[in-house]
C-alpha cells in the first residue's frame, strides 16, 4: 500500500459533522473514486458502505475457531480416558461424554473468540502504529470530533489539483495534504 | 472457649429422657449434648470462631518465619525436579548366612503383661523389627494382640530411651558403676546380705526368679520387694502365709451360656482378655439362637468394653460387687431362712434376684467373673457362686490354677516394709529393676521422701530416665523386651522364651535383670542372658526327658515360641476355697458402711486402657488412641454418671478438685453415660514429669490419691467444682455436639443396624434391606471383577471396641499422630476409627461400636471428584490412594460419605529423628505434608501376597492375605479375602442374613461390609427396667435409708 | 499530529503478537525435551566407583552370571549387592595385590563395607521387584541394556513411569523365555510379535485370574485370554460387551496398570 | 453467530433503542454533551486531572492489605493449608467459600457488556467498561484460590493436560478440572472483551496525550488505531461476535462452578436446582459490586453526568430480581429436601435453620431475600447512599450464602460418627482480607491509568441522542 508517487499518500477532507462527511463518501464514491477512506471518532453508520465496503468473512473464522476447540476438546479428553491410560474411575465408563461436556464446551467459546480477535486484527491489518494518516496535524481529532474523508493518491482516478476542488465543493473545514 | 461451655447449663435427666420418648423408635444418640440440644449448648456452638488465633499463637518466630520461608519455597523448586541425587548402596562385608536382602522375616518371643507373658510373632525387615502381632501357638493370644503390645515397637525405637547410665544425673559408664559399687556390695556381702533390698516388678519369668532365689540364698539377709502399681490382682498380698500361692483363674467362655461379670472388664484387659475375647465372640457369633446365644449381664462402676458387649449392663459401685455376691449367693443357695439384708436397694436386689434366676436356670453353663481389682473375700465369694453354679473343674467354665507369679511363698515382701527399712536407714544398697515407685507407689508410702531419707546406694535400672531414676545414685539404661533374651510364663503357667529381634539399639550401656543380678550376685565373669536362660532350660528339660536333645528342642521351642507341656495343673474348687480361706461374717459387716452416699462418693482408680500404670505414657500411639466409648485422647478424667453430674452441675470438661485423706489432685470431668452414681472413676498412668517429651505433663496424676489401704477404690471422696474448663481432645464428638431435629431423626438410617435374637428367630433377615440384597439398578455398565474381588466383613456382634485394630493400623501403615490440638481440630490421622453410639437411657444405656475404615466402594464417590486421578480403582476392586499423585485438594474427602480418610494437613511424620526412621515399614511409603491417605487394605501385603503366587505361578490361598486389622482382632470380627472365591471365609461372612452395607442405599457398592449386632436380652429383667424407668429417680440416691431397711 | 512511531514499528508489532504466542509453544517444548533428556535423566552416563569395577570385563569377557553377585534377584525385590567377601573370593588369589582393589581388602581387613555409588535410583515412593520380573521372563538387559558392554555402569533407560509403561501395556514386546532371561546377548527374534504373545499366555502375565479353580494350576479363563490375542490397543485394556438381558458391563483386564502395583 | 448483521439493522437496533429508552423518560446522558466535552471529561480523569488524595489514600490502604495477603500466602506455603481452620469432615473452608464469592462477583462485567449489548440496552454503555474491569480483577482473586487451598500446590500443573513422562492426564470427570477450563477461559475472553472494547479509548487518549511516554505507552496498546470505516465495521462484528459468544460462558462458568457442589453426593449440595441458583446468585452479587463501586465513583470523579440515576435504577431493579431467583432456590432446597423424603436432606436443611451456624443462615436469608425487597420503592431506587448501603449487604449476604453450601453441608453429612465443626483461624481471614486488598490495589490502579467510561461509546450517545433531537 505504498504510494507510487512517493511524496503524496493522499489528500484528506476534514469534517465536523457525520452526516457531511457521509455524503462526501457517497459523492465521492459515485465519482468512481475507490481508493478512499473514511476516519471517524465513532461508527458512523452507512459509511462503510458508501466506500463500497460490503461485507466481512469474519463469522466464518469464528465458526472455523469454535469447531476446532470443540472438537479438540472432545477428542483431548476422549483419548485421554479411554485410549491412552483407561483407568476405572468410580465406576464410570472410560468414555464417559456427559462428564465430558463443559470442557468441550469451554473450549470451543475459547477458540472461537481468540478466533474473533485475532481474525478481527488480522483483516483490519492491525496493529499498524505508524501511517500516513497520522502526518495530518488535525488528525489527532479524528478520534474526538473530526470526521475525515482520504482520497488516496494511488486510485487511478486520482488527480491532485481535480481532486483538492471535488473535495472542497463539500465545504470542509480543510483539505490536507497527507505526506507518505 | 471455656467461658463458651461454663455458660452451658445441663439438661435434667428427666428432660432428656422425655426428648428420647418424643424420638418414638429408640434413635441411636453419640453423647448427653447432642441428646440435649439445650439452646445454652447451641449458644456454644454458635461461637464459630473461638479457635481463630490459634494457629497465629502457635505461629514461630520471625527468625524462624524466614528461615522456613526460604527453606518452603526451595521445597516448593525441588519438588518439581527429578535429577538423581547421589545415594550409596552398602553391602555387607561378610553376609550373614540365611539372610536374603528385601526379604521379611518373622520371629517369635514374648512380652509380658503385669509379669503374665503373651507370645508375639514378630516381623522383620532386613533386621529391624517392624510390627508385632500375636503367636498363633500361644495360648493367651492365638495370633492375637492388644494395644500394648502392637505399640511397644514404638516403645522400642523411641528417642527418649535413656542411652547411658547415670550417676547422679551426670553421664557415667557401666565400668564406673561397677568398680563404685564393689566396696558396698562387699561390705552387704560380709552382713550377709543385710542392707541390701531388690524391688522388682511382678515377674513370673523362672531363669529371672531362680536368679533371685541364688541370690538370696548367697544373701540370706538380702530381701526381695515387688511392686506392681496396677497389679491385677491386689488382694494377692493380704493375709497369705509363705507356701500358699494364690490362685488364678482360667475360664472358658466356649461353654458359657450366661455370664455375670462384676466389675470385670474381661474382654478389654487383663492377661487373658486376648482368649475370653476370641471365646466369648465366638460363640456369640456362631450360636444364633436364644437358646444357645450367650446371655452377658454385667454390674460395675464405670463403662468399659465388657459393659458396652452386655445385653444387660447395671451401673454399680465397687463397693456393692461384694452386696451383689452376697446377695447372689443366697439365691444359689436357695435356703430362704437364714438371708441377712444384702444391703442393696429393693430395684438392684431384684435385679440380682432376676440374673440369680437366670444363672440357676444354665447351672453348670453359666459362670460369675469378678474383676481383679476387687478384694479376696469377694473372689471368695465369687468362688462359692461358681461353685453353687456348678461350673468350677476341668470341664466347667472355670478352673483354679496357682499363680505363676512370684509371691510370699517366694520370700517375696510388699513395699511397704522396703519403704520402713529406707526410713529407717535399714537399707545399703537398693536395687530397682525397671518400675518406677517414686511416681506410681501408693501417695501415703510417700516413697520419694523415703529415698531422700534414706543414705543407701541407690541403683535403678530403666528404659526411660523417669521419675525414680531422678532419686537414685544411679540409672542405668535397660533393654527393650526385643533387644534381649529371657523368659516368661502364661496364666495358665506356659512358658515362652523372649528372644531378642536386634542388636541394642544404644549398644553395651543398656543392660538387662539378667545383667544386673549377675552383678549383685558378684559374678566374676558375668554370663550373657542367653546363656542363663538356655541354662535354666537345659536343667528344666533334663529333670523331665533327661535322653531329649536340647539343641533341637531349643530350637523348636524358639520356633513355636511356647515350650511344650510348660502348663501347670488345676487345683479342685474345695482345695482353692482353703487355698484362700475367708471370714464369713466379714462381707455383711462391711456391706453397708463400704458404700458410697451421695455424701461422700466413691473413687475407683483404674489402669488407663491405653497407657496402662504409666509406662506407656511416652507412646505417641497409645496416647493418641480414643479410648473405647469416650474416645478421649491424651489425658485422663474422672469420669462420672450423667445424673451425678447434673446433681454437682458439671459438664465435660469442668476442673474439679478431688479430695481424699487429705490428699487432692486436680481432674477434668467427663461425663459417662452408664457410670455408677456417687461413684467417680479415674484412670491411673498420666500427670508423668519425666516421661519424655511426649508423655510428660498429659493428665493428671491419679496415683496422688491412692493409699496403700484402698489401691483400687476407696470411700469418702470430696469433689469441688474450681470454675475453670479443660478443652477435652476427643475424635468422635468433637464439638458438633448440636444435635438433629426429631423429624428429621427418626427417618435417618442407623449406622449401626441392631436388634434382638428373638426377632431374629422370627426373620433371620430382618436386618436387611433391599439394596442389601441385590444392589440397585444402574443406567452405567457395570465393571465385571473377573479376577481377585477383595472384600472385607466385620461383625459389630464381635466387636468389643477393644482399639487393637487401630493401633495395628497404624504400625503397619507408617501412619503419623498429631498432637491434641490437632485432635481438637478433627486432624486425627487414623486411617480405622471406632464410632461408638449409645441408645436408650442415659443413666445406663446399650453400647453400639463400629469399626470404621475405607469401603472400597465399586462405585467409589471419592474418585470421581479427584482432578488428577490420584485415586482409582484397580482391576480388583481396591480403591487406590497414590499419594505421590495427589495434589491435596481434599474433594475426595468431602465427596466420601462415610468420611474415612485423612489429610496430612500440615507435615505430620517426623522425617528428621532417625531412629524412628528404623520404626517404618518400608513397604508404605511415608506421606508429606498436603497429601490425602487412607485405609488401602494393606495393599502393601496384598501386592507381596501376588508376587509370591505368580512366581509359584499359582493363585493366591484363601487366608494368605491377611490385613493388620484382622490379624489382631481377637475376636475374628474382621474377615478380609477374595470375593470371586466361593469358598473364601469372606464370603462365608457375607452369606449371612445379618451382612447389611453401610449407606447401600447410596449405591456405593462397599466392598466392606457388616454384621448387624444382636443382643440377647432376659424378658423378665426388661420387663423390670421398664418398671423403673417409670419411676427414673429410683437411681439417683441408690442408698436411700428406707430402701435399706426394706432390704 | 506528529508521528509517534516509525514506519517499521509496523512490521515489529505484528510480529510480536504471533511471536509470542509462538515463544509459548517453544518454551513448552523446550521444557519438557530437557526434562527427557539423557543429561536430565543421566541415561548413559557412566558413575564413578570407589572401585572401578568393570561389568564388561567380569560379564563380557569372563562371563560371569548376574546372580553370581546379584544373588537375591530371583527371590527378593532387591537383586543384592555381593557382600566384600564374594569378592575376595576370587580376587584373594587372582589381582590380590592390585593396587586398584586395596579397597576392597581394606574393606575386609577393617570390616568397614564398601560403598557403592547407586546408579539405578527409583524414587521412594515407586516399588519394583526384581523377582517376579525375572520370573516372567524379563531379561536383565531389557531394563539394564548390555552391561556386558560397560566398563563403568551407566543408566541404559530412563525409569521414567512411561517407560515402564511401554512394557506394562505390551509385555509381548519384550518379554524372552524365561531360560534367557539372564543371557546378555539375547536379542528379540524376528517374530518378537507373535514369540512375545505366546510367552505370555505361558507366563501368565498380565491376566486377571479368575477366583474358584484349584490352587495348583493357574486360573485363567482361556476365553479372556483368547480374546486378548485378539484385540490390539486399547482394547488391550478392556473390552466392552452387551450381555444379552443382563445389565452391560465392562469387562477389563490388565492389573498391570493399576496404580498400586507400584505405588503403595 | 454467523448471520452478518448489516449497517441498517445496528442503525434501527440504536433508534429504536434510543427511541424507548428516552421515552422512559430519565436520560442516560446528560442533556448537552458534545463530542468534544465527553472525551475531554473522561480523557481528562487519566491524563490531565491532577490525582487526588482520595485516590492515594485508598490505593495506601488497599496495598497494605494487599501485603497482608502476600504474608498470608507465606506462612502457608510454608506451614501447609494446616494454617487454616478446615479438618475432617469440614476439609473445604474459606479459601473455596472466597472462590465461589469472588467468581460470582466476576459475572456481572461480562454479563452487563455481553448480555446488555445483545439486549441493546445502551444504558449500560457508561458502566460496561469498569464492570468489566471488575469482572477481570475478581477472577483474578478468585483464581488464587483453587491454587492455594491445595495441599501441595507446586503441582498444580497436573490440573492441565500437558505432555509428561508420567503418561498421565487430569482426570476429566472432575469438576474441578472442568473448573480450571471453565475459569481460564472465562478470564482470557473477559479479558480479549476488554482489550478490544479499549482500542478506540486508547487511540483517544494517544492522541489527546501531552508526554511523549503517555503517547507511546497509549499508543502501542492502541494497535495504530485510526478510526477508519472498514475497521469500524468488522469492529461492531466482532464486538458482537464476541457478546454472542460471552453469553452462553457467563452462563456456564458459574454453572460449572456449582458443579463442585451439585456433582458430589454430600446432603445440601447435591441438588439439581445448583446451577440456575448459582448463576442468579452470581450476577446479584455481581451487581451489588457494580453499584458497590458506581456509587462512590461517579461522587469522586463527578461522573453523574454519565452515570445517571437512570442507571442505578436499572441495576437496582436487575438486583431485586435475582435477589427474587435466589430466593427461589432456597426455597426450592427446603421443598425438595421435604418433598424428596431424603432424611439426609432433611437433616441439612434443618441443621441449616437451628444447627450451629443458624445465626450465618438467618442472616443469609436477611442479606439476600429481605434487604432487596425494599427496592420495590422507586424513591429507594432513586437514592445513591441506600442503594450504596444494600448493595454492602447483598455483598456479605453472598458471602455468607456460600459460606452455608460449604461449611454446613459437610459439618454434618451421613455418619453421626463423623460430625464436625469448622473454626476459622486467624490465617483464613487474612487471606481472606488480602485478596480484598489485592482487588482495590488493581482497581484504584485501573483508574487511574485506563478511561473507566467507554469514551468512543459515550460519543455514540452524544451522536443517537442528537440525532434523536433532530428528528423531534
Amino acid at each position: 500500500m505504498l504510494p507510487t508517487k512517493p511524496t503524496l499518500y493522499g489528500l484528506m477532507a476534514e469534517f465536523t459533522e457525520p452526516d457531511e462527511l457521509l455524503r462526501a463518501a457517497k459523492k465521492a464514491h459515485a465519482a468512481g473514486y475507490r481508493r478512499i477512506d473514511a476516519y471517524t471518532p465513532i461508527p458512523v453508520d452507512g459509511l462503510s458502505e458508501a466506500i463500497g465496503f460490503r461485507h466481512t468473512k469474519l463469522p466464518l473464522i469464528t465458526l472455523i475457531g469454535g469447531l476446532i476447540g470443540g472438537i479438540g476438546g472432545y477428542a483431548m479428553q476422549y483419548i485421554a480416558m479411554s485410549v491412552h491410560y483407561p483407568l476405572v474411575i468410580a465406576g464410570r465408563s472410560f468414555d464417559s461424554w456427559a462428564a465430558f461436556i463443559p470442557i468441550t464446551f469451554e473450549m470451543t467459546i475459547l477458540f472461537a473468540s481468540l478466533a474473533t480477535v485475532l481474525g478481527m486484527l488480522a483483516l483490519n491489518g492491525l496493529p499498524m502504529p505508524y501511517h500516513p494518516v497520522f502526518n495530518v496535524p488535525s488528525f489527532a481529532l479524528a478520534s474526538r470530533d473530526r470526521f475525515f474523508l482520504c482520497i488516496e493518491a494511488v486510485d487511478p482516478v486520482f488527480e491532485l489539483e481535480p481532486t483538492r476542488t471535488f473535495l472542497l465543493n463539500f465545504s470542509p473545514l480543510a483539505v490536507h495534504e497527507v505526506k507518505p | 472457649m471455656s467461658a463458651a461451655i461454663s455458660s452451658i447449663e445441663p439438661m435434667t435427666l428427666d428432660a432428656l429422657r422425655r426428648k428420647l420418648a418424643e424420638r418414638g423408635s429408640k434413635p441411636l444418640w453419640r453423647s448427653l449434648d447432642e441428646l440435649a440440644e439445650t439452646p445454652e449448648f447451641m449458644e456454644y456452638l454458635h461461637r464459630e470462631f473461638p479457635k481463630a488465633a490459634s494457629e497465629w499463637q502457635s505461629g514461630t518466630s520471625r527468625r524462624r518465619f524466614l528461615q522456613l520461608m526460604g527453606a518452603s519455597l526451595m521445597l516448593a523448586a525441588a519438588q518439581g525436579c527429578t535429577r538423581q541425587e547421589s545415594q550409596a548402596i552398602v553391602p555387607y562385608v561378610e553376609a550373614p548366612r540365611d539372610f536374603k536382602p528385601g526379604q521379611v522375616q518373622h520371629f517369635a518371643t514374648a512380652t509380658s503383661r503385669g509379669g503374665y507373658g503373651l507370645g508375639l510373632m514378630v516381623e522383620s525387615h532386613d533386621g529391624r523389627p517392624t510390627k508385632i502381632d500375636g503367636n498363633p501357638r500361644h495360648p493367651y493370644s492365638h495370633g492375637a494382640t492388644d494395644v500394648f503390645a502392637q505399640a511397644s515397637i514404638l516403645n522400642l525405637y523411641d528417642p527418649d530411651r535413656s542411652q547411658t547410665v547415670l550417676n547422679a544425673g551426670r553421664i557415667s559408664t557401666w565400668d564406673q558403676w561397677l568398680t563404685e559399687l564393689r566396696p558396698a556390695l562387699d561390705r552387704v556381702r560380709a552382713a550377709r546380705g543385710r542392707g541390701l533390698s531388690l524391688l522388682t516388678g511382678a515377674t513370673s519369668s523362672p531363669t529371672l526368679i531362680a536368679q533371685i532365689k541364688d541370690l538370696l540364698q548367697q544373701f540370706p539377709e538380702a530381701k526381695w520387694h515387688i511392686h506392681e502399681p496396677c497389679d491385677l490382682q491386689q488382694h494377692r498380698y493380704g493375709g497369705q502365709t509363705a507356701g500358699q500361692r494364690p490362685l488364678d483363674k482360667l475360664y472358658d467362655l466356649t461353654k458359657a451360656k450366661r455370664i455375670l461379670a462384676l466389675d470385670a472388664d474381661f474382654l478389654g484387659s487383663g492377661p487373658d482378655s486376648l482368649r475370653l475375647t476370641r471365646q466369648y465372640a465366638q460363640r456369640r457369633r456362631d450360636e444364633l439362637s436364644s437358646a444357645q446365644m450367650t446371655r452377658l449381664y454385667s454390674a460395675g462402676p464405670a463403662p468399659n468394653c465388657t459393659t458396652a458387649m452386655a445385653d444387660h449392663h447395671r451401673p454399680l459401685p465397687a463397693a456393692k460387687v461384694r452386696n451383689v455376691l452376697f446377695r447372689l449367693n443366697q439365691m444359689l443357695s436357695g435356703a430362704e431362712a437364714k438371708w441377712l439384708p444384702s444391703g442393696l436397694a429393693a430395684d438392684e436386689q431384684a435385679w440380682v434376684d432376676t440374673v440369680a434366676a437366670d444363672l440357676k436356670q444354665h447351672g453348670a453353663e453359666s459362670v460369675v467373673i469378678v474383676g481383679d481389682s476387687q478384694p479376696a473375700d469377694v473372689h471368695a465369694f465369687a468362688r462359692d457362686a461358681n461353685r453353687q453354679l456348678g461350673c468350677v473343674g476341668p470341664q466347667g467354665c472355670v478352673r483354679y490354677v496357682a499363680s505363676i507369679l512370684a509371691a510370699a511363698a517366694d520370700g517375696v515382701r510388699p513395699l511397704a516394709e522396703l519403704v520402713d527399712d529406707l526410713n529407717g536407714q535399714r537399707v545399703a544398697v537398693l536395687a530397682m529393676l525397671g518400675g518406677n515407685p517414686v511416681y506410681d507407689a501408693p501417695a501415703d508410702l510417700d516413697f520419694a521422701a523415703a529415698m531422700k531419707k534414706s543414705s543407701a546406694t541407690s541403683i535403678h535400672l530403666s528404659a526411660y530416665d523417669n521419675e525414680t531414676s531422678q532419686h537414685c545414685l544411679w540409672h542405668i539404661p535397660a533393654l527393650h523386651e526385643l533387644e534381649s533374651w529371657s523368659d516368661i510364663r502364661a496364666l495358665d503357667g506356659t512358658a515362652s522364651i523372649m528372644q531378642p529381634l536386634i542388636e541394642p539399639l544404644y549398644g553395651s550401656a543398656t543392660k538387662s535383670a539378667h545383667d544386673l543380678l549377675g552383678v549383685l550376685a558378684g559374678e566374676k565373669a558375668p554370663k550373657s542372658a542367653y546363656e542363663r536362660v538356655s541354662a535354666h532350660w537345659t536343667q528344666w528339660l533334663k529333670d523331665r526327658q533327661p535322653i531329649a536333645n536340647f539343641d533341637v528342642t531349643w530350637a523348636t521351642w524358639l520356633q513355636d515360641g511356647v515350650i511344650a507341656d510348660s502348663a501347670s495343673e488345676a487345683i479342685g474348687a474345695d482345695a482353692a476355697l482353703k487355698a484362700e480361706p475367708r471370714d464369713e461374717a466379714a462381707p455383711n459387716q462391711d456391706l453397708e458402711k463400704k458404700s458410697p452416699t451421695a455424701k461422700s462418693l466413691e473413687i475407683v482408680f483404674q489402669p488407663d486402657v491405653a497407657v496402662w500404670d504409666g509406662r506407656y505414657a511416652n507412646n505417641g500411639w497409645l496416647q493418641e488412641l480414643p479410648r473405647p466409648i469416650s474416645k478421649l485422647t491424651w489425658g485422663n478424667v474422672a469420669g462420672v454418671a450423667p445424673q451425678l453430674a447434673e446433681r454437682l452441675n458439671l459438664q465435660d470438661g469442668d476442673l474439679v478438685t478431688l479430695t481424699l485423706d487429705g490428699r487432692s489432685v486436680e481432674a477434668p470431668v467427663l461425663r459417662m453415660p452408664g457410670h455408677a452414681d456417687n461413684c467417680v472413676s479415674v484412670t491411673l498412668g498420666y500427670g508423668r514429669t519425666r516421661a519424655g517429651h511426649v508423655g510428660n505433663g498429659v493428665g493428671f496424676n491419679a496415683y496422688l490419691l491412692r493409699g496403700r489401704e484402698n489401691l483400687n477404690s476407696a470411700q469418702g471422696l470430696e469433689i469441688a467444682k474450681t470454675g475453670r474448663k479443660l478443652d477435652l481432645a476427643m475424635t468422635q464428638h468433637h464439638h458438633s455436639l448440636e444435635g438433629h431435629v426429631e423429624w428429621t431423626d427418626n427417618t435417618r438410617p442407623e449406622p449401626v443396624r441392631s436388634g434382638e435374637i428373638a426377632d431374629f428367630e422370627k426373620d433371620p433377615h430382618f436386618l436387611q434391606q433391599e439394596f442389601d440384597r441385590h444392589s440397585p439398578p444402574s443406567l452405567l455398565p457395570n465393571f465385571e471383577y473377573s479376577g481377585y474381588a477383595w472384600g472385607m466383613s466385620i461383625d459389630l456382634n464381635s466387636c468389643v471396641g477393644c482399639n487393637a485394630c487401630v493401633v495395628a493400623c497404624q504400625a503397619e501403615n507408617n501412619i503419623p499422630i498429631v498432637g491434641p490440638e490437632q485432635v481438637r481440630n478433627g486432624r486425627e490421622m487414623h486411617w480405622l476409627r471406632i464410632d461408638s453410639y449409645y441408645r436408650g437411657d442415659p443413666t445406663s444405656p446399650e453400647t453400639f461400636f463400629q469399626p470404621l475404615a475405607c469401603q472400597h466402594c465399586e462405585h467409589a464417590p471419592c474418585e470421581l471428584v479427584c482432578p488428577v486421578a490420584a485415586t482409582t480403582h484397580s482391576p480388583e476392586g481396591l480403591n487406590e490412594m497414590t499419594y505421590n499423585r495427589c495434589v491435596g485438594t481434599r474433594y475426595c474427602s468431602n465427596n466420601c460419605p462415610y468420611k474415612v480418610r485423612r489429610f496430612n494437613f500440615l507435615e505430620y511424620n517426623d522425617a528428621t529423628t532417625p531412629v524412628l526412621k528404623l520404626l517404618r515399614n518400608p513397604e508404605v511409603t511415608v506421606r508429606s505434608r498436603g497429601v490425602m491417605e487412607k485405609c488401602t487394605y494393606c495393599v502393601q501385603r496384598i501386592s507381596a501376597a501376588r508376587i509370591v503366587a505368580k512366581r509359584e505361578d499359582r493363585s493366591i490361598h484363601d487366608g494368605e492375605v491377611v490385613t493388620a486389622c484382622q490379624a489382631v482382632c481377637p475376636a475374628q470380627a474382621i474377615v478380609f479375602g477374595d470375593l470371586n472365591d466361593p469358598k473364601s471365609a469372606v464370603n462365608q461372612r457375607k452369606a449371612s442374613p445379618l451382612n447389611y452395607q453401610l449407606l447401600g442405599e447410596l449405591n456405593t457398592l462397599p466392598r466392606t461390609t457388616y454384621m448387624g449386632r444382636l443382643r440377647n436380652p432376659n424378658p423378665d429383667l426388661v420387663a423390670l427396667e421398664a418398671d423403673r424407668s417409670q419411676a427414673p429417680n429410683a437411681t439417683v440416691h441408690p442408698l436411700d435409708p428406707q430402701q435399706l431397711g426394706a432390704g | 499530529m506528529a508521528q509517534i512511531f516509525h514506519p517499521n514499528t509496523n512490521a515489529i508489532s505484528r510480529a510480536s503478537i504471533f511471536g509470542a504466542l509462538f515463544a509459548v509453544v517453544i518454551a513448552g517444548w523446550l521444557l519438557d525435551s530437557f526434562n527427557r533428556s539423557d543429561y536430565w535423566t543421566e541415561v548413559g552416563v557412566p558413575r564413578a566407583q570407589p572401585v572401578p569395577f568393570s561389568h564388561a570385563h567380569h560379564v563380557g569377557d569372563i562371563g560371569l552370571d548376574c546372580r553370581y553377585c546379584h544373588a537375591s534377584v530371583e527371590t527378593s525385590a532387591f537383586a543384592g549387592m555381593p557382600a566384600t567377601e564374594v569378592c575376595l573370593g576370587c580376587h584373594s588369589q587372582l589381582f590380590n595385590k592390585a593396587a586398584i582393589l586395596e579397597p576392597v581388602r581394606a574393606s575386609l581387613r577393617e570390616q568397614k563395607p564398601l560403598q557403592w555409588n547407586r546408579v539405578h535410583h527409583l524414587k521412594e515412593f515407586a516399588y519394583f521387584n526384581h523377582s517376579i520380573h525375572v520370573a516372567k521372563g524379563v531379561g536383565c538387559s531389557t531394563c539394564h541394556g548390555p552391561v556386558n558392554e560397560m566398563p563403568l555402569m551407566w543408566k541404559q533407560n530412563s525409569l521414567s513411569m512411561q517407560w515402564c509403561l511401554q512394557c506394562h501395556r505390551h509385555p509381548e514386546n519384550y518379554v524372552r523365555p524365561k531360560e534367557a532371561v539372564f543371557d546378555m546377548d539375547w536379542q528379540p527374534p524376528a517374530d518378537q510379535a507373535e514369540q512375545g504373545r505366546r510367552l505370555v499366555e505361558l507366563y501368565h502375565i498380565a491376566k486377571l485370574e479368575p477366583a474358584g479353580a484349584a490352587p495348583q494350576e493357574p486360573r485363567k479363563s482361556a476365553s479372556a485370554s483368547k480374546a486378548a490375542a485378539a484385540k490390539s490397543s486399547p482394547d488391550d485394556y478392556f473390552e466392552e460387551e452387551q450381555q444379552t438381558g443382563a445389565a452391560p458391563v465392562v469387562k477389563f483386564r490388565d492389573p498391570l496398570t493399576n496404580c498400586s502395583v507400584c505405588h503403595r | 453467530m454467523d448471520h452478518e448483521p448489516t449497517n441498517q439493522e445496528l442503525i434501527d437496533s440504536h433508534r429504536e433503542a434510543s427511541h424507548t429508552e428516552v421515552s422512559r423518560g430519565a436520560p442516560v446522558l446528560k442533556a448537552g454533551h458534545t463530542f468534544g466535552s465527553v472525551t475531554d471529561q473522561i480523557s481528562a480523569i487519566v491524563l490531565s486531572r491532577p490525582t487526588s488524595r482520595g485516590w492515594w489514600l485508598g490505593l495506601a490502604a488497599s496495598f497494605v492489605l494487599l501485603m497482608v495477603l502476600n504474608m498470608s500466602i507465606a506462612y502457608l506455603l510454608l506451614r501447609g493449608v494446616g494454617i487454616w481452620g478446615i479438618s475432617m469432615p469440614v476439609a473445604w473452608g474459606f479459601a473455596i467459600v472466597n472462590f465461589v464469592w469472588w467468581i460470582g462477583i466476576g459475572h456481572a462485567g461480562t454479563l452487563i457488556s455481553a448480555i446488555l449489548l445483545l439486549l441493546r440496552q445502551d444504558w449500560r454503555t457508561s458502566i460496561n467498561r469498569f464492570a468489566e474491569a471488575m469482572t477481570l480483577l475478581a477472577v483474578a482473586c478468585a483464581g488464587l484460590f483453587p491454587l492455594l487451598h491445595m495441599g501441595r500446590p507446586w503441582f498444580f500443573y497436573w490440573l492441565m493436560p500437558y505432555p509428561n513422562t508420567m503418561a498421565l492426564w487430569p482426570q476429566f470427570r472432575s469438576p474441578l478440572v472442568w473448573d480450571v477450563f471453565a475459569v481460564s477461559t472465562y478470564a482470557s475472553v473477559s479479558l480479549l472483551f476488554w482489550y478490544i472494547g479499549l482500542i478506540p479509548d486508547l487511540g483517544t487518549l494517544r492522541d489527546r496525550a501531552t508526554s511523549r511516554a503517555a503517547q507511546v505507552l497509549y499508543g502501542a496498546l492502541a494497535l495504530g488505531w485510526r478510526g477508519s470505516a472498514m475497521h469500524w465495521h468488522r469492529y461492531r462484528v466482532a464486538s458482537l461476535l464476541l457478546a454472542g459468544l460471552c453469553t452462553p460462558l457467563v452462563v456456564s462458568v458459574h454453572t460449572v462452578v456449582s458443579f463442585d457442589f451439585a456433582v458430589a453426593i454430600v446432603p445440601g449440595w447435591h441438588t439439581t436446582i445448583f446451577p440456575p441458583y448459582f448463576v442468579a446468585g452470581a450476577i446479584l452479587s455481581g451487581f451489588a459490586m457494580v453499584m458497590t463501586l458506581a456509587i462512590p465513583l461517579r461522587w469522586l470523579y463527578g461522573l453523574q453526568d454519565f452515570i445517571t440515576p437512570r442507571h442505578l435504577n436499572n441495576m437496582a431493579k436487575v438486583i431485586l430480581c435475582t435477589a427474587m431467583i435466589v430466593g427461589y432456590g432456597y426455597i426450592m432446597e427446603i421443598f425438595l429436601a421435604w418433598y424428596g423424603n431424603n432424611p439426609y436432606d432433611q437433616a441439612v436443611v434443618a441443621n441449616r435453620f437451628t444447627g450451629a451456624y443458624r445465626e450465618a443462615y438467618w442472616a443469609l436469608l436477611f442479606c439476600n431475600i429481605i434487604t432487596p425487597q425494599i427496592l420495590w420503592f422507586s424513591r429507594v431506587r432513586q437514592s445513591p447512599k441506600l442503594l450504596f448501603l444494600i448493595a454492602l449487604i447483598v455483598n456479605v449476604g453472598m458471602w455468607l450464602e456460600r459460606f452455608i453450601i460449604v461449611v454446613t453441608s459437610l459439618s454434618q453429612d451421613y455418619i453421626p460418627g463423623n460430625w464436625g465443626m469448622y473454626y476459622p483461624t486467624f490465617w483464613d481471614w487474612a487471606t481472606f482480607i488480602g485478596t480484598v486488598g489485592l482487588f482495590f490495589t488493581l482497581f484504584f490502579l485501573f483508574v487511574r491509568f485506563l478511561p473507566m467510561i467507554a469514551i468512543y461509546e459515550m460519543r455514540e450517545l452524544v451522536h443517537e441522542t442528537s440525532e434523536h433531537h433532530a428528528n423531534d
